[in-house]
């Protein structure tokens, strides 16, 4: 069951009318521009045991993206096709709020957005994931541990699942007469995993104003959030309406302009990260 | 989303022989249960869902209230058979998920403030689903919270635009939507002009995303005077008992 | 763990006395007589997705009750018959004190005393369950959907769960070279699967009182309450004693033969209803 | 039930050799913890039963509570090694209904009115598991209670009665449930005249029923008897203790 | 999550103090030395339905084990050898302050630390396990119910795992050649599972006083208690210290010693007890 | 434990190149996170640990505080990726114990009798396992306890002696865990001389207890040094920031 939330981090009235009166004259209490996002740094295979792994910081926001392949069975109904399967853990380490257990709606519901983006983006595609038609596929577990929270995790995350994907190799296998399969971690394909790229950007709106990249100050004013998959190729692959308000009829083509734009900026800073170090 | 194997318009007529910006047949009937307080049952052709409002109430976890508002606690579920494969009874990630969608695509209607320290619950139990279901949920919830009285800044409803091969089409359903390109699921509050779910799992070109949104609008509106005049019957049949 | 329930409705002590001092004269606040059952309803083929289906009212009580039948595999002791799985949710929409959640201890006793009914009367006969032997059969699902709540959910369930399995028929099934098997849900057996008719009645105690059929506002004032399984042949396919009292001895042979009177009516009356629509 | 395959009476006498009237051995011993404030180990023939009672005491979930009377909390419970497959120890649905059943065996005798806002909580583990559970633990459970100190109306004791190869028989074991035509199971406070527990799983006629119930009775009222011979040889050895 | 437990028994300071001062004069408040275990006492075979089962009575903690084996396949990582499955469980019979539910950290806690003696020690020959290699082996339960607690829960439960495990003796099979297996349980294998006898030995600390098997008063007054797991042999098979204290460098030898001789006489004990009865 | 198939030390050397009294590279971050009140980042070799700490502060279950005393929340948790084959995030048995083990190591320090009513929370992430996770996680816990204020008695450092082809081996990682004949995690306040944390997996002679306990000393004492050291640089970046 869904239950409207206490207001999580309560800003005192004087300073949200600060704030506000602010975002009136176009500037956000953290110096950025209204379409403006945090500076993105990017840390390669920072996990031994992962396929594939990277940990963001989207300002203070840290996630921590790990990427397992595992053989598999196919589903039923997609026989020649492998499986990706997105997963967040809110850890405890990242907010006075997260508490110990399974992921609630909120971590549920970014999960679902990144993996919707990827999905129908086909940034992966799932047919070459099949390593013994009908029998053995690939499962690709996007694992995201949301390790500090300042906000914006959704476009965090997917950052995080985006990078950790373009990083990633399938093994080399060897299927023997007894059908057995072997697989070779440390032999790897050539051509990376992800055939296009895809990220969510988030817009926050207070009042009639938006701002792109909200941060965890900010989000605590927010009337609604509204979440944008872009792809490379300036295409929308996702839409999220989130938080207690509304979107006006009107303000939509700005929003999704504003977005697209960010989106493909994300991209370039995201693919010169990934390329540099 | 997206097999795109089977053959969903031909000759600008849709596989059940609508044409693309036509809703499916829609009825709806407004206080279908003795004990809630308010209840509406929805159908969108073969999507049949139940909608039911208990409240404002005093829940039994107290905790979870607050001091200036009335809390909504909303859950969207999906009956063991009213899917093709049974269902399991327990809570997916999906109707996790939706239970929140919904929930916030009334909160912008429902003036919460009225009724502190309270509970307002949507009990939303989908009967039958072949597409289309969280926003059949958000019309019939939007009438049951009427039904319970609750005062509400206007009706919200709900229809989902589909892409199916290449063209864009109102209201798809089940096969449109396993085998369409994009699945665009939308409620308005047509009274405001606003828009209180939007969702997209598909791609679309900004250009289509347009269009799209208007094709949605428009479906909203003819929900939006259905719903009005099951309100109105409704009335009409209280002062007849009376 | 079970746990003596608050009284669910309370009911205020006067209006209590009046209803109490109304059974002394063999009158109930509803008007019906002490052995009438309520008005039966029943809707066929209310859900499109289900196998079969129907919406049941007893007065105003709603219960939706879907059967799916799905290809399985026999259990490992029972190799030549199919199963039959009866589960019971008191759904949220039905009550004010129901809560989501998984079903507790009153909707598992109701499933379990609807299941042993049928499966003790043999109103389904399992072996002509099995397609493939020892490898294959129909699993039969039967859900019944509490959707209002205005007492004896026991009898509207059993009625329901009768009504539907007198709806079903198996599909016809291809069982291929290969193993595979095709499912025809268009084409389906002559035959249907009941062979056996099967209701419970459902007795209320108030003090030396009873009443068939009790509604909440009586189910409020019970002691006790007594289920009986009745099969159309005259015999007792199950008992069950529930609530906070007790059956006197010397009442039990009264009870019985009411409920067996009552069960004939109700089954008369289902039959009649699903020939009629 | 009812397989059918297997010879259940030979001659008048059962498989293991008992008369269709014939208890299994019982064996009751009462007070058999330390720490519980009363306990009962109860055998019929190799089923094995242990309950055990704390309270009248104040449960760390309050809301349970309730302003009129004692709260009866009581968790039927098999253990793993009870049954001839391992149970895994998560309570099932078939522990869960009789955990119900045996409480509601129990509320008519307790004299709950005397300790309101307070819970009196009965534990039973099912040690082995051969036929007549629910019974034994009836009879169980009512001595740990006469042990705890809990002021009681009448002790109530069980035994099921099955339909065999045709006959009715008292105290029927596994194999005999298992093969047989049904099984009734109920319980009784003899002194009170009260059946407190009665189920049915299987078919009767309605004159089989009659007979079935008059057969429990008489089991029921030897079982009694003993019950009340354990609380008085536990009384005494009270007394020698002293 | 673990959380520090509020005291369970909280015994009045006077009393705390008195018992404190005796331990001072090397007296324990039930008159036993510092390194007195309580009386043993073994009922074998006490639950019919298992393939060996003991009560075990430490003083009045009352511990029942029963052994359950399964046919079952062999872990892919361990094709040639069975698996042994420890499972302790907390009955709310047994302590005011046990709940009904699942087996919470000290349940755990338990029977991990008594699976660790066995498995380490190589108790049982888990390579004997298999039926058929690679495919079916013998899966043993060792299902630890504690009844009535008195203390030194540990202890108790791993003389009740011993001693069922001595008893224990593998069912004669046939494969048949469909692969199917047959269990003969009343035909079982002359040699005994156990090839190694192993038991843990706890130690409770009170400031710098050290007492041996702790009884449920004297567990309310400990600062830290110390398990070890000895072996027939001698040798240290498993150690663990628990509770809100510490263990001092300097005392470790001493404590490790007294486990050792305990162990041995404990061993001892219940190898004379298996055989009397 | 204990295959022996895999040749662990030859020529006095590890399979890593490591003597056998020799730690893995060690690398401790104090301060890694912006919510948290206190953590710490701790590698040993490629074992990776974080740990935050929140508190004191007052939780929302109420029901655990205690009057006299902070009361001490602790998880640790393995990460779905941080393990060879995927983990699932549910807490599995070990998960519990070890979270239990790792907080009775850190209670005789903490001097939880200056926060009465409040709740001092410790979080473990690993982040990557390679053998002595729980160890790295004390010392990691033990910072961020520092960091978020807490007055403790004294800092706890952990590690593990192993023993492999049949010797003592100081910071045991995963290979030399799974073929090797004993783990014996180690945690120490080495300022008290006070061991928090003691567990033995395999067999060792008293002898070899006695010399694996002296051995894992040794590693404490030069861990806890770069734990002061952490600290200190800590302390000093903060004084540079002013």
């Amino acid at each position: 069951m869904s239950v409207t939330p206490s207001a999580e981090f309560l800003i005192p009235k004087l300073k949200s009318d600060v704030i506000i009166s602010m975002l009136g004259r176009g500037v956000r209490p953290n110096g950025r521009k209204v379409d403006e996002v945090r500076p993105i740094t990017v840390i390669k295979n920072y996990i031994p045991n992962a396929d594939s792994s990277v940990l963001v910081k989207l300002g203070n926001t840290q996630v921590l993206t790990g990427i397992k392949l595992e053989v598999g069975s196919p589903f039923p109904d997609t026989p020649s096709e492998g499986n990706l399967m997105v997963n967040a853990e809110f850890v405890p380490t990242a907010s006075p709020v997260f508490e110990p257990g399974p992921p609630d709606e909120n971590a549920i519901e970014l999960s679902r957005v990144v993996d919707r983006g990827i999905r129908e983006a086909r940034a992966v595609d799932l047919s070459k994931l099949v390593i013994i038609p009908g029998k053995k596929v690939w499962n690709i577990w996007v694992d995201i541990y949301v390790l500090d929270h300042d906000g914006n995790l959704t476009d965090a995350s997917s950052i995080g699942a985006l990078a950790a994907l373009m990083l990633t190799k399938l093994p080399e296998v060897e299927v023997r007469d007894t059908g057995e399969i072997v697989v070779d971690r440390n032999n790897r394909k050539e051509q990376p995993l992800l055939n296009r790229s895809v990220v969510t950007v988030t817009i926050g709106k207070i009042g009639n104003y938006v701002l792109v990249d909200p941060d965890l100050e900010e989000e605590s004013l927010l009337d609604s959030k509204f979440s944008v998959a872009v792809t490379d190729d300036g295409l929308i692959a996702g839409l999220q309406k989130s938080g207690m308000g509304y979107l006006a009829e009107d303000e939509l083509p700005l929003l999704v302009n504003m977005a697209l734009n960010k989106g493909k900026e994300i991209l370039s800073i995201v693919k010169a990260l990934l390329k540099d170090s | 989303m997206g097999k795109g194997k089977v053959k969903l318009v031909e000759g600008g007529l849709r596989h059940d022989g609508r044409r693309l910006d036509e809703l499916r047949p829609i009825t709806i009937s407004v206080g279908v249960l003795k004990n809630a307080n308010g209840s509406a049952l929805v159908e969108y052709g073969r999507t049949k869902v139940l909608a039911a409002v208990y409240g404002p109430r005093e829940p039994q976890m107290k905790h979870i209230l607050l001091p200036n508002r009335a809390v909504i606690r909303c859950r969207y579920h999906m009956a063991s058979f009213s899917t093709y494969e049974r269902k399991s009874p327990t809570l997916s990630r999906r109707e996790i998920e939706l239970s929140k969608v919904i929930r916030e695509a009334l909160e912008p209607v429902i003036i919460s403030e009225l009724y502190p320290r309270t509970s307002i619950d949507v009990f939303i139990e989908v009967i039958n689903a072949d597409g289309g279901t969280r926003t059949a949920s958000v019309t019939a919830a939007s009438l049951a919270l009427a039904e319970a009285g609750i005062p509400m800044k206007g009706l919200v409803a709900g229809v989902a635009v589909g892409k199916i091969d290449g063209y864009l089409a109102l209201d798809i359903d089940e096969v449109e939507d396993m085998y369409g390109e994009a699945d665009m699921p939308v409620a308005i509050a047509p009274s405001l002009r606003q828009i209180t779910l939007l969702q997209l799992n598909g791609v679309l070109t900004p250009g289509e995303f347009t269009q799209a949104l208007e094709l949605a609008r428009k479906g909203v509106e003819v929900i939006h005077e259905m719903q009005k005049e099951a309100l109105k019957k409704k009335y009409l049949d209280v002062k007849v008992e009376e």
